[in-house]
């Protein structure tokens, strides 16, 4: 299928590094002997425990939730005992946070809660909506956005088109893509479950065209449903960003914040998403697990791990061979966007789409040196922002100025970053500003 | 077409050729104190391609048919210059704040300074008393090239009052070394300006 | 007596017009290209800046508030003619080198800034004093300007027609120094070097003040 | 809690392989035919003045950076005493080549002792190779046989005035090497503008290059001096020795993708469409003089010109139109110094108003923030 493939403006080329992963089958991680699950694993409020020491909970079964519309219910990814409710360090918000610690008896009962929601054709949007809501289904991209808040859009923004989004533009992560091999009719599934739940007619599935076997896998599966087709986009970073991909697919831009893809019609939602809104309609089990991807080149055998949610980094890197030397950064994410962490005894969450681990020669360490003004950061921002003018005001505390480059369109996609040949910390810069222009309420 | 010529050549030779800030190094005391931010250098310009278009009328009329027919032009003709700008500048303070409220804000507030603007003054007495530009078009000026005199002064102080407020945008964030901080850099930064401006000497003959 | 020195020498070290106040600059980059001309206009706007000063408070009690900036400039503008004409009349050659910067004394910031901050409000003695202070000090700073200016752009120094230094003729002289943006220069790298001065003797002072406490994080610049 | 020493940084945690050391060496790659050539052309002479020219930049850069972090005051200002010092009195006394030499040599030697220093303990000082490439490109706009201290007085003036008083690279507003030739043949006209041999004038009397012939009128038929002037044309300065060396260095500057393709195409497209206008000859007037030159490596410096493309178009069309105006009708025969050094000028006024369209805000109601 060779058409010609789309793409957006700004992005930069990088070195993909997946051929470890991307030819490996998804494996079945080792069931964890105690899981530590976070009750804030998503964008919006947190939840609160629904249970106490020493209770004994099943697999799926909710033990937290939130009375507040943006919010996401937790549950149970073991059977077992519940031996504390406490803080617990967390991969993404880097500090700790209220978590459920249960040791796991090993049965791996299911929860009589966990039943088929019946055939997608007799099932109502409505009805859908409420089981995305009741199975804690968040965006699987990196984002964590309670995807039940983003499959009901206000009366007032109709919505003409679904993307997929299968680009997985940052480097090293193959979870994606083995998703997408694996498993298309059950992503196909969830692609029609979430059009109906949205009331939306046309449904495309964008794919890189670095990764050509799942853009013909998915091809094969969206074949005889009329309204659904595959868009192949050019790999290039950030082609995974919500405002690149439609962009890119569909030529419109969605505006400045406050504004939203459904501002411009679109909804768009992750490969992994849409795989754990069907397993929660055909088998009724809520989000417990998730694929991510184990590598970096101190893993001795990298690999895509189907993982209990709450399983610490320690056991995941344990079950890949361990390490081969002295991690320099270990990092819940890509390498473009994921968070750095201070310690390994950190839980697999929701949003965690890879572990990285990198050496000394993977990263780069060196210090910042002048700005050279080379506008490479420019060409690269996807958002059409200026960062060097950013970096250069907030240094010097001149929030008025910062503020006249528009610092909150930024997506904090690295780019910018990544290009820069003095090695200045941009986003570093750019996010100091949103926070500081935030509290002055000033800020765009 | 000889008249557009000399018309052109004027202009040119009074905004870039002969620059009165950073050429004749005219009005220099404005231009260091209002050029640290872009708004206040807008304003300024505005007040002063205003009031240098009309003071240098008032002075050309003066000359060509009060001072130089009765021929105490050569002696009186500082006082009767500097007193008409300033009464001038003075009335026009109170005009504008009546009519229009909304361009006083964006210029009103520099008026009085332009009293003491060294360049309104010479703009002025240049046009009567021709030979402080030394431009080799030989010129005794006629109300129209006095217009286009005083227009490519006026213009010239503008752009560079402009430029400069937008480097100094620049400048004030760099790492100079410390006893050059603020004034003496402005200067350095003049100086390369100026070096800039240099490059256009003898351009079309002026 | 004590107050009479403080007016003279303030002008010329703590509030020098050109250095610190940074006012009086339309007359003086211009002027800085050579020693005579500095000279000359230092000479004039001392004559008219002290004559001023000492006519605005003489006539102080006089002036009605709302209307003194027209008539400290009627009484500046007098004074300015006198040194217009007598220029024009004993030093054709000079006058034709600063022909245009006379009149513009009479826009001249410091003289315009001590008649309002200083004279209007001082004794005849007192505003004399500081017109002179600051006379000498416009002037001291314009002919240090000029001399550096002249030695270095033309190899030599000539007043009058009387060459006082030169550096010989095998110095080819660099004639930026006497070129526009060589005013500029001059007078930013000047001030620098000034500062510098000032930052280093304040930091020697501040040691030498509290040699007991030994090295404590000194002052300065 | 396992020990570890992991490193906390905000993301992104992998970068591009160009750092601002490989852009400059990029540069030098891309200057070295150009340079290699007009050596073979110029012999000794030339070799003097680009190596006199690299060597001061090194040493002042060594002196600023010294100063700046205070790290050997004492002896960095005795080096700079002796480096300035030494020459004035040997001049003075007459002494000339001699007083070239040592001065030379003492200057290259206290800036490898210093760099040396700097590489054993403490990290590796940021010796990017500005200070490098800077004394070269100004070594590039100096004729060939000049006295020994123009080069040494304009590459102390390039990066003293030019960069460091801004505060070190990336300051600058103006091009170091441009400013420093700019004061030198204010400073010294006679050195800068003629007496250098010309084999290529049609006339023996008038030692011009052919710039100055043509605003003479004395020059006919220019078309032979195409091949001359694209090869081997030995009138102008050291870097206008080759234009098609030049060029090839340029387009391989922006297939690396160091420099963009806006400035030198705008800049040279404008001097085409202008000399065709007024009726001279346009592709003469691309291969004469800085116009290849200052097109490819002078307006192209980062710090000195715009950042986005519509600025960077603005200023190539801006230095077009400034040379051809100062070559037509102004005294000086060459006008891409003054060019490019005015709307070197220009670029905070144009960055400041010509800002990307962000993103979202619809293609018709550009909002163009002031």
């Amino acid at each position: 299928m060779e058409v010609q493939a789309k793409t957006f403006p700004g992005g930069v080329r990088v070195t993909h590094s997946k051929d470890r992963t991307e030819h490996l089958e998804i494996r079945k991680a080792i069931d964890p002997r105690t899981v530590v699950i976070p009750l804030h694993q998503h964008t919006g409020a947190p939840c609160d425990p629904l249970v106490k020491k020493g209770d004994r909970v099943l697999v799926g079964q909710k033990i937290g939730d939130s009375k507040s519309f943006v919010s996401a219910p937790i549950h149970a990814s073991v059977s077992g005992a519940v031996t504390a409710v406490e803080p617990r360090p967390h991969p993404a918000l880097l500090r700790s946070v209220m978590s459920v610690v249960i040791e796991s008896d090993g049965a791996f009962e299911v929860d009589p809660s966990v039943k088929p929601k019946g055939d997608l054709d007799s099932l109502s949007p409505e009805e859908i909506k409420q089981a995305i809501r009741e199975a804690g289904i968040v965006g699987l991209g990196g984002a964590a956005f309670p995807t039940s808040v983003k499959v009901s859009p206000p009366k007032e923004k109709p919505i003409d088109a679904f993307l997929l989004n299968g680009a997985e533009c940052e480097p090293y992560l193959t979870a994606d893509h083995r998703l997408m091999l694996e498993e298309p009719d059950l992503i196909v599934f969830g692609v029609r479950a979430l059009m109906k739940a949205i009331g939306v007619e046309k449904g495309i599935i964008c794919v890189e065209d670095n990764k050509p076997d799942a853009i013909d896998a998915m091809s094969r599966a969206v074949a005889d449903y009329p309204n659904l087709s595959v868009a192949a986009v050019r790999a290039k970073y950030p082609q995974g960003g919500e405002k690149q991909l439609i962009r890119a697919v569909l030529g419109r831009e969605v505006p400045p914040p406050p504004g939203l893809p459904m501002d411009v019609g679109v909804v768009v939602n992750n490969v992994g998403t849409a795989a754990a809104v069907a397993t929660a309609i055909r088998t009724g089990m809520p989000l417990v697990e998730r694929v991510l991807t184990v590598t970096g080149s101190l893993v001795k055998e990298p690999a895509n791990l189907r993982v209990r949610l709450g399983t610490s980094f320690n056991d995941l890197m344990d079950q890949c061979g361990g390490l081969t030397g002295e991690p320099v950064k270990i990092v819940a994410g890509g390498p473009m966007m994921g968070i750095a962490q201070y310690t390994t005894d950190v839980p697999a969450i929701k949003g965690t789409s890879g572990i990285l681990v990198l050496s000394e020669r993977d990263t780069v360490l060196e210090d910042a040196t002048n700005c050279i003004r080379c506008g490479r950061c420019v060409r690269a921002c996807p958002m059409f922002l200026q960062p060097l003018y950013i970096r250069m005001y907030a240094e010097a505390s001149r929030w008025d100025l910062v503020s006249r480059y528009s610092p909150a369109n930024c997506i904090e996609c690295g780019s910018c970053a990544y290009e820069c040949p003095a090695r200045l910390p941009l986003v570093q810069w750019i996010k100091i500003s949103k926070a500081e222009l935030a509290a002055k309420k000033g800020g765009r | 077409m000889g008249e557009l010529h000399r018309y052109f050549l004027i202009f040119f030779g009074a905004l870039l050729v002969y620059n009165i800030l950073l050429i004749r190094f005219i009005g220099l005391c404005s231009y260091f104190g209002i050029s640290t931010s872009m708004d206040t250098s807008i304003g300024m310009s505005l007040a002063v391609i205003f009031v240098m278009l009309i003071s240098s009328t008032i002075s050309w009329g003066l000359w060509n048919y009060v001072l130089a027919p009765l021929g105490i032009g050569e002696f009186l003709y500082i006082p009767v210059f500097i007193f008409v700008i300033a009464s001038f500048v003075q009335l026009e303070e109170m005009f504008i704040r009546k009519t229009a409220p909304t361009l006083y804000k964006a210029m009103g507030i520099y008026l009085p300074l332009i009293t003491t603007n060294c360049a309104v003054l010479a703009a002025a007495t240049e046009v009567a008393k021709p030979g402080f530009l030394k431009m080799s078009i030989a010129y005794n000026y006629t109300l129209p090239e006095a217009w286009v005199y005083t227009l490519g002064v006026a213009l010239g102080y503008s752009v560079a009052l402009i430029i400069f407020a937008a480097i100094r945008e620049r400048v004030d964030f760099a790492p100079v070394p410390a006893p050059l901080k603020g004034y003496p850099m402005a200067f350095v930064t003049s100086a390369l300006m100026s070096l800039a401006f240099t490059g256009f000497t003898g351009l079309f003959g002026l | 007596m004590k107050a009479q020195m403080m007016d003279l020498t303030r002008g010329v070290v703590l509030e020098n017009p050109l250095l610190r106040l940074m006012i009086g600059l339309c007359s003086a980059l211009a002027v800085s290209v050579k020693v005579e001309n500095a000279l000359f206009m230092g000479i004039a706007v001392i004559f008219v800046l002290t004559l001023s000063n000492v006519v605005i408070s003489l006539i102080r009690p006089v002036t009605p508030d709302n209307i003194r900036i027209p008539i400290f400039l009627v009484v500046v503008s007098a004074f300015v003619t006198i040194v217009d004409l007598v220029l024009k009349a004993y030093f054709p050659d000079i006058y034709a080198r600063l022909g245009v910067w006379i009149p513009l004394i009479v826009v001249n910031c410091i003289i315009l800034g001590r008649a309002e901050a200083f004279a209007y409000r001082n004794g005849l003695i007192a505003s004399a004093m500081d017109g002179l202070g600051m006379g000498a000090g416009f002037t001291m700073v314009l002919v240090v300007m000029g001399a550096i200016r002249e030695l270095l752009g033309t190899g030599s120094i000539s007043v009058m027609g009387v060459t006082l230094v030169s550096l010989g003729s095998g110095f080819q002289a660099p004639t930026f120094m006497i070129t526009f943006p060589g005013a500029f220069l001059t007078f930013g790298l000047v001030m620098g070097g000034l500062n510098k001065i000032q930052a280093v003797m304040a930091e020697r002072a501040a040691r030498r003040a509290t040699p007991s406490m030994g090295k404590t994080a000194s002052g300065g610049a | 809690m396992a020990e570890n020493n992991l490193v906390v940084t905000v993301s992104p945690h992998v970068k591009s392989p160009g750092t601002t050391r490989s852009v400059m060496r990029w540069v030098i790659i891309a200057l070295a035919p150009a340079t290699l050539w007009a050596l073979a052309a110029f012999g000794t002479a030339g070799i003097s003045v680009v190596l006199i020219s690299v060597i001061t930049a090194l040493f002042c850069e060594v002196v600023w950076h010294n100063l700046r972090t205070s790290k050997g005051v004492a002896r960095t200002w005795l080096a700079l005493a002796l480096s300035l010092g030494v020459p004035a009195a040997g001049s003075a006394v007459g002494l000339g080549i001699a007083v070239a030499v040592a001065t030379v040599t003492f200057m290259a030697a206290f800036t490898f002792s210093e760099t040396a220093l700097e590489r054993r303990g403490e990290k590796r000082h940021v010796f990017d190779g500005s200070a490098a490439v800077t004394g070269l490109l100004f070594a590039l706009v100096l004729p060939p046989v000049v006295p020994w201290w123009i080069p040494f007085i304009g590459s102390f003036v390039a990066i003293s005035l030019g960069k460091e008083i801004f505060g070190g690279l990336g300051f600058n507003v103006f091009n170091p090497a441009l400013v420093a030739r700019a004061i030198l043949v204010l400073s010294w006209p006679v050195y800068l503008t003629k007496g250098w041999f010309k084999p290529l004038v049609a006339d023996a009397t008038s030692s011009a290059t052919p710039l100055t012939a043509i605003k003479e009128g004395t020059l006919a038929g220019l078309s032979r001096f195409y091949a001359p002037l694209f090869l081997n044309n030995p009138g102008g300065c050291i870097g206008e020795v080759s234009a098609a060396l030049l060029l090839a260095g340029g387009l391989l500057l922006i297939l690396a993708g160091i420099i963009t393709w806006e400035i030198p195409s705008t800049y040279l497209g404008t001097m085409v469409v202008v000399s065709l206008l007024v009726g001279q000859d346009p592709v003469f007037h691309l291969l004469a003089g800085g116009a290849m030159l200052g097109a490819l490596f002078m307006a192209t410096d980062y710090v000195t010109s715009p950042i986005t493309s519509k600025g960077k178009i603005v200023f190539g069309v801006g230095c077009g139109l400034i040379t051809m105006m100062l070559r037509l009708y102004s005294k000086s025969p060459e006008g891409v110094t003054s060019a490019i050094l005015f709307m070197n000028m220009l670029t905070p006024l144009i960055d400041r108003s010509l800002n990307p369209r962000p993103f979202g805000v619809s293609r018709a109601a550009k909002g163009v923030r002031k």
